[in-house]
């Protein structure tokens, strides 16, 4: 069993309406330093090792996790984990 | 520092590069001979997009001018931001349907969350308050996993929009029908509420005074070039790819509440918000109404990204954004309402008395084009039309009743078609009750929505059923009108006019023409005799699905008065006891209906007939007898028949059923979808004031406390079913649909 | 006895709330902008639901740090009557004004009806005027309303009659059927269901109007009674 | 500038219904060996730097990124980025 992590953020260029108004809180907060902020998202899971593990994880990006149209992704897999 | 694609003027034209941006050869002469030279890069965009169908109804301009437009009613019809109509005591109801097609079939959240956007921001540019969302939606049949997904995605775009900026959703359809499969259609309806004296306009007024830009900077969002694959645009050109738009409804909300605060201020001389084509046809819009001119600065303009190109911020359509004309001199006042909310709002640049719109950037002149010729001088398209081909043999085909076997198996299926099956797992989604007027929420054949101070309330409804436009597009156009109005009676109110959101096929093909021109003649004709006029609508073309049209489906949104809220009746049986009527004759009418498609598998034959003026009759003695406080509930009968609209009337209170006779013959009796027909309920001790208001109604029964819908025909009977469980059938059909896998 | 109805950025049901107690209760209330706010004559303060922040980062997150909630503090912290509906609740459980979180629906959409509830517990400031057990119809309208907290906070919440409201049909996934809570010392409420679109029956139910009622009964018998 | 990156999942023994709902979208799509599945987020912010730089990003998790009752958090600060 292995741990993978999949890394989705937003495309470049594409509104981060979340990451905006987390920007102009910490603001508020005092946090002045900070300029930019955005959000993603990252997926855990565990998956029974294979050795098309990360050609399938590839498939799940592709078919559900993100959205190819404004997301991009990374696969990371990390370490493995008793089942 | 220009690190735009600065393509020469003299290579836009002889490569022909404005093809690809959307201009023809002949438009792009008629562009040079305006200009008395070539058109550089940015000039050649916001032409082609000031002059593209969307932005310039082109080719649907000679048609929509056959809608009638004008009632004693109607404070402003086509032309604003939105219609607007007078409802008394110096208020008026605001309105307009707007589609995302094409937006939804590419990215179906933001598409659909982004169309509840723009067509909020059509109603509260006019100074109103946004009360009330309506939808209407078509998607392929639920077979696929990506019809799945575009209808499931959709509805979540449209509920995180709406829930958010707080404007309930009240109603709207949705349909199912595999022409819809690869384009979805999304339209969004928006109605507000506002005083006589605070009806705002778009236009540039009083030379010298400011053009403030407000809300969200601006980005790469949806910018036109689509067809802009081509190499030669340099290294940039992946970079340069229309990102798509993203709504933000937070900043939407925070926009309303400040344009909203913004009108009562004697600074504000126009407003309007930024829909397609940007700052582009907002700002040349604006000075042609006033006939004025528009000078900007496009260095003042927020930007969310770096080194926007003149072309980019021109033609972006960045979402939540709007354009101000305010008096010289006290900008500050304005600016500080919407500092107060947390938005920006800059000054860009000013009105001009020269009728041109000039664009400046880096101090450079980057476009300089005479007003008019961007909005009231757009070219018109006069496309030919032809008789579809099919439409013939649909003609010459007898009227055929569809073989049943059995009547009870038919009416469940006919529950569980998608098209006719309960919506409640998409309007469950819908905030539908914030702002504490909803009186009849989703569910109902018109919503209804109290205005709180008065004793009055507003009904609405969409309304399209574009089998029937498909079979015979003028008779389906006339149906479609007069469904609505009936939506609205069955409610207890007044129609007073409607917004039509036109969705077709590619124009040229002259067959896809001609649907467009009888169906807006049969809707022309149906507005006439229902007393209801256009006040407001949006045309979206080129919608195919695997290479062919999708069905001709013009939609009606229609808004009612309820003169007191008395008057609000319920579309279900109420009570056991009560008499169940049904007004209007049957005929065999199963051109385009439910049963023919779900016995047949396709739809074909005549389109069920109408007759204007007997139902402008029926509907008038339906409202009389409502206001004469004589019936219970009132519905009207459309797809599915007779058999569909008395389950229907079931569902909603526990434990009632019905007892039924009928006579003819069963299939007909049961399941035609003639037209101008009610299926209303008067309380014992009634029926004669009743029958004495009402023509042509017929007594079929009574409700009943057994929980069973029973249905006799000829003295036999031939439904007997348990009515929880047939609501079962109708409640889980779109759930179960939506579960199973293809 | 004077209402504070605050308005954060992206509220949206304020409004209704204020129409609720001003227009429908008939008591005196105002709409407070969260920023310059002086909260000290009022007698109690409602938090409203809708989307502060457009439910950004977490529901209520950050109307839950913004300057206001501060005061809130001092006023829950002082015995006035504190009332989070919907995103109210939410601000005041990320504020630490009520224990727990409310996570997404169990099944991830938002949701809009009447939910059936039942009042736990009539020992309280605001629903001194519901008979205990008693089901009311309250719409629920929301996406993350499940209400989680860990195993200890639960069993004090039990001990000391903190639950108030119930759902008669769990439809969100709550743990225990929580619709609503209350703090320990019984004058800060958050709940999901929106009382202040139950007090007309024109609209579906007035079950909700008693909650307001019970608030100003309270308030009286505490404040006009011994003056 | 420096790019931060905060890190923040669900907390042991909180239910993660999203997480839940992609393992489950998961099987039907046939991907059997998908044994868990947990949704975190990613703040990514482009702090200026300074010599309080970490302390003052955990504050801005106590305050307002993180809520410590469902969430537990990681900072991790990375490259540098011009500003
Ligand atoms: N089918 C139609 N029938 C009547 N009026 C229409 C129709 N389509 C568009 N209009 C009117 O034309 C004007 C411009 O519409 P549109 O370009 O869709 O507005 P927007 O600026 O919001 O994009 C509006 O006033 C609209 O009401
Ligand atoms: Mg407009």
């Amino acid at each position: 069993m292995k741990k993978v992590y999949v890394h989705i953020t937003l495309k470049q260029g594409v509104l981060d309406p979340q990451g905006k108004a987390i920007q102009a809180s910490l603001h508020s907060l005092g946090f002045q330093e900070v300029e930019d902020a955005r959000v993603g998202k990252v997926i855990e899971l565990h998956v029974q090792d294979s050795p098309h593990l990360e050609a399938n994880v590839q498939e799940m990006c592709q078919k559900l996790l993100a959205n190819p149209v404004i997301e991009d992704y990374r696969i990371e897999v990390g370490e493995a984990v008793r089942s | 520092m220009l690190l735009t694609h600065e393509i020469s003027p003299e290579i836009i034209e002889k490569d022909a590069i404005y093809r690809d941006m959307g201009l023809s050869d002949e438009e792009f002469q008629l562009v040079k001979s305006i200009l008395n030279r070539r058109p550089n890069f940015t000039e050649t965009g916001i032409f082609s997009v000031m002059w593209s169908e969307h932005c310039s109804y082109k080719t649907s301009k000679p048609l929509l001018k056959k809608f009638p437009t004008k009632a004693p009613q109607v404070l402003q019809g086509p032309g604003e931001g939105a219609g607007v109509i007078d409802i008394g005591d110096n208020q008026a109801v605001v309105f307009k349907i707007e589609s995302h097609n094409h937006p939804s079939a590419v990215e179906p959240y933001q598409g659909a969350a982004t169309g509840v956007g723009g067509i909020i921001r059509d109603v509260f540019s006019m100074g109103a308050r946004p009360i009330a969302l309506l939808n209407s939606l078509r998607f392929g049949n639920m077979t696929t996993d990506h019809v799945k997904y575009l209808f499931s995605e959709v509805v979540n775009g449209i509920a995180g929009y709406g829930n958010c900026v707080g404007v309930p959703t009240v109603g709207g359809e949705v349909q199912f029908d595999d022409c819809y499969e690869d384009n979805p259609l999304v339209n969004a309806m928006c109605v507000g509420l506002i005083n006589h004296d605070e009806i705002q306009k778009g236009i540039a007024e009083g030379i010298g005074n400011t053009v403030l830009y407000a809300g969200a900077p601006t980005g790469r969002d949806g910018i036109h070039g689509a067809t802009f694959a081509s190499g030669d645009l340099g290294e940039d050109a992946t970079k340069d790819r229309p990102a798509v738009q993203v709504g933000d409804p937070f900043m939407e909300k925070l926009l309303i509440e400040a344009c909203l605060e913004v009108i009562h201020s004697d600074a504000l001389v126009g407003m309007q918000d930024m829909g397609a084509a940007g700052l582009t046809s907002s700002a040349s819009e604006m000075a042609s109404k006033a006939g004025t001119g528009l000078e900007m600065d496009l260095d003042l303009v927020p930007q969310r990204e770096q080194k926007m190109s003149a072309y980019e911020l021109m033609l972006s359509e960045s979402q939540e954004r709007m354009l101000l004309v305010v008096k010289k001199g006290r900008e500050q006042e304005i600016i500080e309402v919407f500092q107060k909310y947390g938005l920006q709002a800059v000054a860009v640049g000013s009105v001009i008395q020269e009728k041109v719109f000039r664009i400046k950037q880096h101090g450079t002149i980057m476009a300089n084009i005479p007003v008019d010729a961007l909005a009231e001088e757009a070219p018109v398209n006069h496309l030919p039309s032809q008789e579809a081909y099919y439409y013939k043999t649909f003609q010459q085909m007898e009227n055929t009743t569809p073989l049943v076997e059995d009547h009870a198996d038919v009416l469940k299926q006919l529950l569980q078609q998608p098209t006719i099956a309960s919506k409640e797992w998409v309007y469950d989604q819908y905030d539908s009750m914030v702002q504490t007027n909803t009186v009849v929420s989703p569910g109902s054949d018109a919503a209804v929505i109290r205005i709180k101070g008065t004793n009055k309330a507003l009904a609405m409804t969409t309304d399209c059923n574009s089998r029937y436009i498909y079979l015979d597009p003028e008779t389906g156009g006339k149906i479609a009108v007069a469904e609505a109005a009936r939506n609205i009676i069955c409610s207890g109110a007044k129609p007073l006019g409607l917004t039509d959101g036109l969705n077709f096929g590619n124009p040229t093909n002259p067959e896809v023409f001609w649907q467009m021109e009888k169906s807006i003649e049969g809707m022309s004709a149906a507005c006439t005799v229902l007393d209801t006029p256009v006040i407001s609508g949006n045309v979206s073309l080129y919608n195919q699905s695997k290479g062919k049209a999708i069905f001709p489906t013009p939609v009606v949104g229609m808004v009612g008065l309820h003169e007191s809220l008395e008057h609000i009746t319920p579309n279900h049986f109420q009570a056991a006891g009560d008499t169940i009527y049904v007004i209007g004759d049957t005929d065999k009418a199963f051109g385009g209906s439910e049963v023919q498609n779900l016995i047949l598998g396709k739809y074909e034959g005549k389109a069920p007939s109408i007759n204007l003026q007997l139902e402008r009759k029926r509907q008038q003695q339906v409202l009389t007898a409502i206001h004469h406080g004589v019936i219970s509930s009132a519905h009207d009968l459309a797809e599915g028949g007779l058999a569909v609209g008395l389950a229907e009337s079931l569902f909603q209170v526990a434990n009632l059923g019905a007892s039924i006779q009928l006579t003819g013959e069963p299939t007909v009796a049961l399941f035609s979808e003639t037209q101008s027909r009610f299926i209303v309920t008067v309380k014992k001790g009634k029926e004669a004031r009743f029958l004495e208001l009402v023509e042509d109604a017929y007594e079929i029964g009574k409700v009943t406390n057994d929980q069973t819908l029973s249905i006799g025909v000829n003295g036999s009977n031939i439904i007997k079913e348990d009515v929880h469980q047939l609501r079962e059938l109708w409640k889980g059909a779109i759930p179960c649909l939506l579960k199973s896998r293809a | 006895m004077r209402f504070a109805v605050i308005m954060f950025p992206g509220s949206n049901c304020d409004y209704d709330m204020y129409y609720a107690v001003k227009e429908i209760l008939g008591k005196d209330a105002d709409l407070v902008w969260y920023e310059n706010s002086n909260l000290s004559t009022y007698d109690a303060i409602l938090l409203p639901g809708g989307f502060s922040y457009g439910d950004y980062l977490r529901p209520g997150a950050v109307a839950a740090a913004s300057k206001v909630m501060n005061q809130i503090k001092e006023h829950a912290a002082k015995g006035k009557p504190i009332l989070g509906v919907c995103n109210g609740f939410q601000v005041l459980t990320e504020a630490g004004l009520l224990p727990g979180a409310l996570l997404r629906n169990q099944n991830l959409s938002f949701m809009c009806h009447y939910e059936s509830l039942y009042v736990e517990s009539d020992q309280t400031l605001f629903t001194s005027e519901y008979n205990p057990g008693e089901v009311v119809r309250f719409p629920i309208a929301h996406g993350e309303g499940n209400y989680f907290c860990d195993n200890n906070t639960l069993q004090s919440l039990k001990a000391n009659n903190q639950i108030v409201f119930t759902y008669q049909q769990n439809p969100n996934g709550s743990v225990e059927d929580i619709a609503g809570i209350i703090n320990e010392s019984g004058n800060v409420l958050g709940m999901m269901p929106h009382p202040e679109r139950a007090v007309e029956a024109m609209l579906g139910s007035d079950d909700g109007l008693r909650l307001f009622k019970s608030l100003v009964r309270n308030w009286r018998e505490t404040y006009v009674a011994n003056a």
